[in-house]
């Protein structure tokens, strides 16, 4: 997944000179999982460069950057240190254009690595999506495989508004379905690990169906889509899991349509449980699939606890935790 | 432990005067007119480190122009920059009035800092930004944004052009180089050097402009704006506006052990000037300098405009409860207004007449400004914005999900 | 309502010596709202000052006083102003417990108005709950009243734990059903106006029902008590409102019980809806209570807009909105 | 415009050395040991803005102890000092050495950079609080942490103080003076602040010492932590520690235009010192002197240590991908270890033989606490904390939301 992150900055930035690309250590080094290696090189010093460590000062220049007419795309090194940028953020990028009439905007990617199953502990683990799903004026995107990230990310570069790109770094080097006791896999031999060359994007808004199932319908995004289908896999329930993949604007099609389709869900995500993105999705398919519902919606998330060290696995929301889900919303 | 140790306590700094006390300015030193030369742009900001604690000031106490700052403005531009600030004056008199009649929520004046955006609008080439904060709309009116659009901002009606979804004075025109307000202070002055590094990336030669206020310089975004234009050598100029008050909170809680805000840039590496933010004349020449670097490259400078609020912190307060009324009065480096007048005087270029005249027209260009938008409507009554307005633009593409609840919402 | 805080303030500060308040303004002129008027002249200025216009500071140095020993207990200015506190409170004041095993703890009030329905614009207005109910380690408490406020913040600046305890601002004088062409009311003549003296507590994490009913349930807290009261008034409909008055911990049980009496509910907040706390309520609603539903949970709330200035009133979720609600969720 | 504008262009500033290019530190001045004087400890931050431009140093190339201040220490503590410094880097190898065995799961070492924090120690009083960086493990050793407790963190095995609910090195004791250390850069430096204001308003004699990296300055907090010291004048001592690296990134980039880190503290009236990092006395005395004026009441000092981070970042670092792998050799201000080392034999108090005899009782001693934690269990193998410890301690008392969650769980 790293090098299709890599490809879609290198597109972009071949493609269109507004493209700027800027953030702590991403420049002569390529950042620390290497998601711009070789940009500093190809493009020079003024269009890929090492930032400060100041994330608010990372938005906040990205955002000035952003109203004079470049598109800056810029990263955080881990999701977990975005806190300090949340201002700029949410009162500022999220607000140009509403506020100003669109007499300014801000055409911004904040990309950042996200998610646990690293042993990173409680600041190198988190989850905080739901932090900027509740903010109007922001895009939420996270991608589950190579070929999604470029096309995502090309789109979400692509896009007159502020997006914020979440890349599950558990998924960066292999699929992950959980099993963390069997040998790592690589994106070679997994068919959505295969990117296609170009400048072609996968549209924002728009959900995959990952394992198409008629018995209970899985909202899934990130790592956490290989977990439900290993769960499903697993226990031998009928699942239609599908891939969010934007979380803003949401495909709210695809899931009732499902949900209407299956009359039972279940909701997985990394992020602590209460006010996490699930219950969004759980308010949505109640509002929206409540005379089709043939079960209560079931969440399995992270608990609400800081992400652990030690007790990774206890934590992190796995097949067997999401398969207990399918046998249980299936007996309900 | 040494055993002499005596107990800590916590120091608090205070103002010197609150209510009821006689307001004594005798600690604030104030150098003569013309007294700080002026360097070359491209001077290394260590060799001007004592910039920061003097003041450079063009306009002495009878009203002449002194020193190597001086005669920069034909009479003419002396003439139209007093009608600007004459302008931003009665413009604010007027609307503080309209909000007590109800006709909008809010308002916040600039009386006795007419100066300082007044004077440094006519440093900027078209083009430039500024990423101003709620004080310098003279920024607008002295680059002849049109009055009757900021009072239609301000009514909220239905020509507003932010769609009434602003708070009043929050405006916005990137044609007139004016950066949209945010309510959130400090945010924008990091933005500006952003904007700034654009400009360089991009091979132009436009020049941003960020402002804050003295209390502002507190918020953690004046650290950021300050490591990023030190390190890129950011083509900006960043101006903190200390007007001695953040609302109740006198400049020294901010400022803390330091003599001088001008003084943080010091730490940065950062070219730091102070200026007489009551001298239209010294306003101007110092932007001009810093205008100038910034364009040819020797990178960012830092302002601090030494000035007073002589009004309420905005329509919601009332300035007596922690600071003498007197104080105003006593502010050592006068009123803008005046001082221009009396320079003009004082050159042979204007007259206690022609003033009068002059600020006769200015009230009557407010006034038909007023007019023309009250026609249109206010907060309270006439032609308002759609409620439409309000879902409209929080994208460029309206998404499914507003879609539905603006529907919902019946509009 | 303004009274009832600073009366708060001087029990607790006269009660323990390490009670101490500071914040933008708050000292010699006693805040901008004047909830800490009185306080420095009483106590002195190293208990109550002024602080520099740093929300992060306020935090951050708050949080090494409390890890100290001292209780602070600190107003931010507006609650639109707290995001650039939000990396101290989130990854700071939330986790100290936690990570050190209670080596350090971070007993902590973070007071702040919020809520809409004063011409205040998108910075003046902001709701911003659910960003700290989905943060561990947080207790969130809204009171919509001047006993409660007394109770509520009593109780808050005595939990050993980081409290975020926000006031409608439109509250600050009277009660306030919506109905702004109505003459200002004061809490002279309503009953909850009345504070009793001394230093009782109003228990965090306890609901109170507001209005008794029995054919739905409405969910509110803050200003939208007022509102769900008078629309239950005004449509007639036998409605129970629970004042939640402490979101994080949630009085689960009371909205249980009530919405498996009623079978029907309505979920009100000011803030934006998607991932709005009213999210998480619909959420717990639908795993707690999904057999007892008769109709689809409803929620009205802010829309998923910038707060506007001119269109405050169609912004604002006022009786009319929520009656049709309470009329709809009845015809379900 | 003035018409021979130029276009402008990005500047970003670049270390003098890259993989491949042989390092230059030819343009790093070092004053020689023992020019800078000792000021009294109530000196005014003004008269010694020149001390955040030089570098106070005690040893001298031949070892010798010169200078103002100089002999503070006693043979006995110069003797204890370099234990504290050999068992550090002794703990370090190991410790590395455990995580590529998989024992857990990361580690970040001190090389190089072992006298900053053991020194600093030796200048605190018992109740004085640190709120330390991953890389001041130091403050723990020299002020006697059994190792073997720190192992059980790093190890997260049952015995961890921490119930392996933090990242390895992340450890936490209020008893020995050590602020819980954050994953976020910065966040603690204001904090620092706070406890030794929360001291000052508590009529304490207690002071606190913050600590951050030079990579870290550039974060928004170091603002904080340096307008609320300046503004209170808090008892605290705020520690730079400039190992030239941030990760991949240089000094430079955080540095910005000013020659130092010290300087940042002049735009605040704080006294600002650099002191040579790598000289076991000079940190010593400086700290001294530091905590000194923060006890008797003068408030905050800022405190700029440089020195050289001679090893990778972390384990998941490898510094030859973006510096010359001989950089660290070439480091002008030498070897810690080595230095204190040469000072004692050079004092006639320290030999080879000693020296190699001390080594290897410090592998025993670390060698002894390893098998010990080992036998509990690391991140790997043995006795680890229970799940239910994931779910405690959130709040002082479990709210129901959370014990529902552990039922759902199953622990
Ligand atoms: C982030 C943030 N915190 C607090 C406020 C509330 N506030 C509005 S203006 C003001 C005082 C600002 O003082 P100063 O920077 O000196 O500017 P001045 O009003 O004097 O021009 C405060 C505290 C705000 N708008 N934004
Ligand atoms: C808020 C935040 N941003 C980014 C990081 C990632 N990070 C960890 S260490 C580091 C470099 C710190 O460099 P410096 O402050 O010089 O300290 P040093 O490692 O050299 O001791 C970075 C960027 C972080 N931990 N926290
Ligand atoms: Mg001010
Ligand atoms: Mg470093």
């Amino acid at each position: 997944m790293i090098e299709a992150i890599r490809e879609a900055h290198d597109v972009a930035m071949a493609a269109d000179e507004r493209v700027v690309v800027f953030g702590e250590d991403v420049g002569f080094f390529g950042g620390v999982f290497r998601c711009t290696a070789g940009l500093q090189e190809k493009y020079g010093k003024s269009r890929c460069f090492d930032a400060p460590i100041n994330e608010s000062g990372i938005v906040g220049t990205a955002i000035g950057m952003a109203a004079y007419g470049l598109k800056p795309v810029i990263e955080i090194q881990f999701a977990d240190y975005v806190y300090p940028a949340y201002d700029q953020i949410v009162s500022e990028a999220a607000r140009l254009r509403h506020r100003s009439n669109a007499d300014f905007t801000c055409p911004l990617v904040i990309r950042m690595p996200t998610g646990g199953g690293i042993f990173g502990g409680q600041t190198h683990s988190q989850s905080p999506e739901a932090l900027f799903t509740h903010v109007s004026g922001l895009k939420v995107v996270m991608p589950s495989n190579p070929r999604d990230a470029k096309g995502l990310l090309l789109a979400a570069i692509a896009d007159p508004d502020p997006v914020i790109f979440f890349e599950p770094k558990r998924l960066y080097n292999g699929p992950f379905d959980g099993h963390h006791d069997k040998p790592v896999e690589s994106w070679k031999s997994h068919p959505l690990g295969e990117v296609p060359d170009g400048d072609g994007i996968v549209p924002l808004g728009k959900a995959a169906v990952r394992r198409a199932g008629a018995e209970v319908t899985v909202l899934a995004y990130g790592t956490m889509v290989f977990v439900a289908e290993a769960a499903a896999a697993e226990t031998g329930v009928d699942a239609e899991v599908i891939d969010l993949r934007s979380l803003m604007p949401l495909d709210l099609e695809a899931i009732v349509g499902s949900v209407q389709k299956t009359g039972r869900c279940v909701i997985v995500h990394e992020a602590t449980r209460t006010s996490g993105f699930g219950a969004e999705l759980m308010a949505l398919v109640q509002e929206h699939c409540f005379y089709h519902l043939e079960a209560p919606v079931i969440r399995v998330t992270g608990w609400d606890t800081p992400y652990p060290h030690a007790q990774e696995w206890e934590y992190f929301p796995g097949p067997g935790r999401v398969g207990e889900a399918l046998k249980k919303v299936m007996e309900d | 432990m040494t055993s002499d140790t005596r107990p800590l306590s916590l120091n608090v700094p205070e103002p010197g005067c609150r209510p009821g006390n006689t307001p004594d300015f005798s600690g604030f030193e104030i150098p003569r007119a013309g007294a700080v030369p002026r360097p070359p742009v491209d001077v290394d900001p260590d060799a001007i480190r004592d910039m920061a604690f003097s003041i450079v000031r063009v306009l002495n106490k009878d009203g002449e122009a002194v020193g190597d700052w001086a005669g920069a403005l034909s009479t003419e531009e002396l003439h139209e920059g007093l009608r600007h600030m004459l302008l931003l004056r009665t413009f604010d008199a007027r609307m503080l009035n309209a909000q007590r009649q109800g006709k909008t929520s809010f308002y916040m004046q600039h009386l006795g800092e007419e100066a300082v955006s007044c004077a440094f609008s006519r440093a900027l080439e078209p083009g430039d930004m500024n990423f101003p904060t709620y004080r310098q709309a003279g920024l607008l009116i002295a680059s002849g944004y049109p009055m009757v659009t900021m009072m239609n901002q301000i009514y909220s009606n239905a020509e507003d052009p932010l769609h009434g979804r602003q708070l009043p004075i929050m405006y916005s025109s990137k044609e007139h180089g004016f950066f949209t307000i945010s309510g959130n202070l400090g945010t924008q002055f990091v933005q500006s050097v952003g904007w700034a590094m654009a400009s360089a990336i991009s091979g132009d030669t436009r020049i941003a402009a960020g402002w804050i206020g003295d209390g502002s310089t507190a918020e953690n975004d004046f650290h950021a704006a300050m490591v990023f234009a030190s390190t890129y050598t950011a083509p900006v100029v960043l101006n903190i506006v200390n007007n001695q008050w953040a609302i109740s909170t006198f400049q020294g809680i901010a400022r803390g052990g330091v003599g001088t805000f001008a003084a943080r840039g010091h730490g940065f590496g950062i070219a730091s000037v102070r200026v007489d933010g009551n001298d239209y004349l010294a306003v101007h020449a110092v932007a001009k300098w810093a205008c100038e670097r910034a364009r040819r490259g020797h990178g960012p400078t830092l302002i601090e405009h030494v000035t007073y609020r002589a009004g309420g912190h905005s329509t919601s307060d009332d300035p007596s409860a922690y600071r003498s009324r007197r104080e105003a009065a006593a502010w050592p480096l006068g009123d803008p207004v005046e001082r221009l007048k009396k320079h003009l005087i004082a050159i042979g270029e204007w007259s206690e007449e022609r003033h009068a005249q002059a600020e006769a027209e200015v009230l009557d260009t407010v006034r038909a400004a007023q007019k023309e938008a009250e026609a249109i409507g206010t907060l309270s009554a006439g032609k308002v914005p759609s409620p439409r307005d309000m879902f409209e633009g929080v994208y460029e593409t309206m998404p499914p999900h507003l879609i539905r609840q603006r529907q919902e919402a019946g509009f």
